[in-house]
């Protein structure tokens, strides 16, 4: 188990913890529309099942929303 | 102001640029996105909610809007830069229209901040839209930082003050280079029409809109006032005069009086 | 300002009234006028001239739209009133638009010379629309008088300066029991739009079209900022606020600074 | 013969001086959109072949032109 | 504007008129007289009060001004002109400031009554200072009926709204041949000096001062602002231009880049 | 806006601060500088001139007032930085009054290079009075980098415009912790008063007053309007209201119609 | 006795019923800085003696009062 | 003989080319009120006697004047 930040909540990870994981766990239903950054830092898509998260790490999952000037 | 409108080479029709907040929902954004005629809709990027309905991705491709990602809610350069590169790999776009703020109450862009972010994404090779102060130097610094397109405020978002510094907006059109397109403080349509008549590119519409009490005859109405300030520029209006200018013939004046009594030709007399 | 635009009980389409002075030539005038969509236009009463070319009445008739004789040049009631008679005869209308003017440099209306003339006429069985100031006690006696319709000016005649004193322009239609026509001042196509958003039921636009260096480019331009304003008006504007507005989401935001730094605090913290 | 002053000009008008004769002494085609006042008095179309014209008399003969706001 | 400011042939020395309606009580009012430099102060006629304590008339002579009488309240000339006459009778003084209210929400005057009352007593030998709306041909009107002043509005009493209409203020200036005395609508003391800057003799402030929060202070203030207004005109403005006029010498500018580089280049190549 | 006026602990009876630019020589310089009540008068750096007579620290030091030297005609921070640095070793201060320009045409102040150099002179010592745009957010940010006061700008330097934006002047007042100081912009007496009602705790005044038809009176008559302005402020003006606020008594009033007729009736109807 | 309206009262004054016995009826100290109109009409200072009031009359007595711009 | 630029001007300074040689020769009567740069860095009033000035720099020789807002 891995605990993240995931969206500002603590959140366990099952392994192997990565980044296309810590997307399923916020409910997007599939990853289209949506970009991760894992301490500020952006991880492709390409990269999502690669990736591994690590303990503690701040992933923030986002997508396009009604918003803005 | 050319009659073509043109964002780094890519040609628009229409010169009203919608943004999406305020809606009380999808249902009305859409509406009042196909009265308006925009072909632009900005959009913010926000943490995933399981619970929200609809894409408005979709939403506004089906009605016919592309999808201009914003970096709204951003404070520094490196969150607008971390926010763009994640609209970009969530949107398969490298547009954005850019926003860092400097304060919460007035929501008026950072002028260093704003610049640096400008800088960086540009070198990453977005196109960057950057909402900016009415400073006339600013926007120029950022067209010289190889923005295609400057968006100065006329008032703080939301305000609907209208455009507070007419002049500060006539020094920018002069100098721009580019497009300028005017970005939040529009109440109501004269505003649109006038920063069109200041010679502005396009306007950006979003509480001035969505927020109206019915956001879609509204959108209706900032169609027609902004190619109302267009079409007025281009017609070439008549210069202010300091006094009258008769619009009707003096000659052919009758002589109705049967004796003219002193009042007119006193009034006539003039001052 | 209700939906339904009538002047003593008669309904008209447009809001916009075209006055004929100032047009290069019957032509222009013409072409003006079919892209206005005006259905009324304003014409001068003067001596017969046998070199004149073309009948202006015939042209305004053929391109659809009624003639509706002023006083023009006239500077005491006497000469008003004669020279609105002299149009009844001679167009069989008994509409019209009445200017006294109190001086010949600024052609602003008389307020005393205006009421008496104002009363004669309707007394007579005329439609009386006053040209007047933009005082509200003028306006309101002229309706008190019997006019149907008050026809305040925004600047002097060509002036182009716009609306000087929007106050005034508002009391005048808070207060007014029959239409209130903005007659006057009018540059461009915001300041067309301002006065219907200001409550206006029409604008008449004689220089502002004529003297334009497009003047069918003009009529259009004003066509859509009458019609932006007025239905501006009608959608319900957002208010102005002294702060900005956020139009983004406050909930929902990423979390991108990887550890803060003091600068978005201080910023956040607002003033 | 008759002088007045018709539309600010001294002119003669051969008996009988009717308002009809002054206003086709202007030269406007026919009546049509057209009206006349005599010393600040208008007369109305129906009367201008029956209404003498007295030596000196203004008398002014208006159609509708372009002006005004 | 001369530096003279006479009205009748009387020489005043302080530009300053005081109305006396809305101070808390009569010391007050003195105190705040005092601290104007007003030389004339404006009082309204009323039924008798027994349980009234002081007279306002010795209060004012003591603090060394002179009692003007107005028709405050009076909505016809006939009341106005009656008021005016028992004000002589009171007070022995043949000089009103003479006021015909047209709406007792606005307080705006009535044009063609107040011309009327003018005119009477002008007749029967009054020195007639009339509170006027901001209509040129009106002043002018005034005038020609006699008045040896006019006293337009900036905007209605009590507002606080300044000056509204700044043009017609100034073509009243302009054509004037008698003083030009504000009156009404000041709320602070820039707009006094507008007024000024604009060539009015004087300025009447009632609720401006009585009504401040310190009316004493503000008292002090306003006779600071007239003078200064007045003063500023007399020495002569600088020119509005349009852009930047260097008010330091461009020659013997050092160079200190040590080898310029493309800022500063860029920057001087100005737009 | 506190009654004592300190910038970095150093009190300052006078609100008002001069430039020196502009004057026609040091005689009319002295004068206008005595007459102003000023205390700090700003001087420029430039080459050493040997035919120039007369030294203008020795000319304003006779006259009572300091002298703060500026960087004017500077484009880069560097440029500034090392402007100030010269002046320190010339004239003993470390007060600097910071201009960084960014357009030759305008004078604006450029944003970015303005900050740069202000954290590097309050680096190094100095006591840095920042010449800024209207922008809140870069007050904010020189205030952040230890600015002692900050100097706003209400229109470009010379133009005599005044206030462009007095909604920008007013966050600023409301959000600085340090003296906020008007500069340039300012063309006559009313300008400066408003900048003080606006909150401004001083007004620097070059152009306005040298470049004046008489700069001496000019110079006396901004002295009052600056007086009068902070103690308008200070002594609370009147709200502005959208109607009137009758200044006399209601009560009391007498009936002198001798039968009302309908006008005044009606009148008091009001609408 | 005479009934008049009196700065908008019925009052009843005794006979000699004259203005100057209004005017004391108001209370008015003394006539100073006092004017006087009965039914619109002003009745000067120097007559108040010798007028008389009749039935139903409307009288004004007046003086100075702070008010007014 | 040195040669530099000396407020913009080529000038020949003799030996010993110092910066007070410099103030010097602009004319200036005595130090008072000056200050100086040599290509772009300033040279504090203490070390003018001290510091050389080399072949072609840029030395500029400032004093405050009337200017700016």
């Amino acid at each position: 188990m891995t605990v993240v930040t995931l969206n500002g909540e603590q959140r366990e990870l099952h392994e192997p913890a990565t980044v296309e994981a810590a997307v399923l766990a916020t409910g997007a239903p599939d990853g289209r529309g949506v970009a991760v950054a894992v301490d500020g830092e952006v991880v492709p898509r390409g990269k999502w099942a690669t990736t591994q998260v690590r303990e503690g790490q701040q992933v923030e999952v986002l997508h396009a929303v009604q918003g803005g000037a | 102001m050319s009659d073509i409108f043109e964002i780094a080479g890519r040609a628009l029709e229409s010169r009203l640029i919608l943004g999406t907040g305020g809606f009380r929902n999808l249902q009305v954004m859409a509406a009042a996105a196909r009265e308006s005629g925009a072909e632009l809709a900005t959009v913010a990027m926000r943490r995933v909610d399981p619970s929200a309905r609809g894409s408005i991705v979709e939403v506004l491709e089906e009605a016919g809007l592309e999808v201009l990602p914003n970096t709204a809610g951003c404070f520094t350069a490196r969150e607008a830069v971390t926010t763009a590169k994640l609209a970009r790999d969530a949107l398969g776009t490298d547009w954005v229209k850019l926003e860092v703020i400097g304060d919460d109450r007035t929501l008026l862009p950072d002028p260093a901040e704003l610049l640096v972010a400008a800088e960086e994404l540009v070198a990453d090779g977005f196109t960057v839209l950057p909402y900016t102060s009415d400073d006339p130097i600013l926007a120029r610094r950022l067209e010289d930082a190889g923005c295609p397109a400057v968006m100065p405020l006329g008032s703080p978002i939301g305000s609907g003050m209208g455009i507070n510094n007419p002049y500060n907006l006539r020094l920018i059109v002069e100098q721009a280079g580019v497009p300028v397109i005017l970005d939040a403080g529009v109440g109501t349509a004269s505003d649109a029409a006038l920063a069109m008549e200041a010679g502005c590119d396009a306007v950006l519409l979003a509480s001035a809109i969505s927020r109206a009490a019915d956001p879609v005859a509204m959108a209706r109405a900032m169609r027609k006032a902004i190619e109302a300030g267009h079409e007025a520029r281009a017609a070439g209006r008549i210069p202010r005069r300091l006094y009258a200018q008769a619009s009707s013939p003096e000659e052919g004046l009758a002589e109705l009086e049967g004796g003219a009594p002193a009042a007119p030709e006193r009034a006539r007399s003039g001052s």
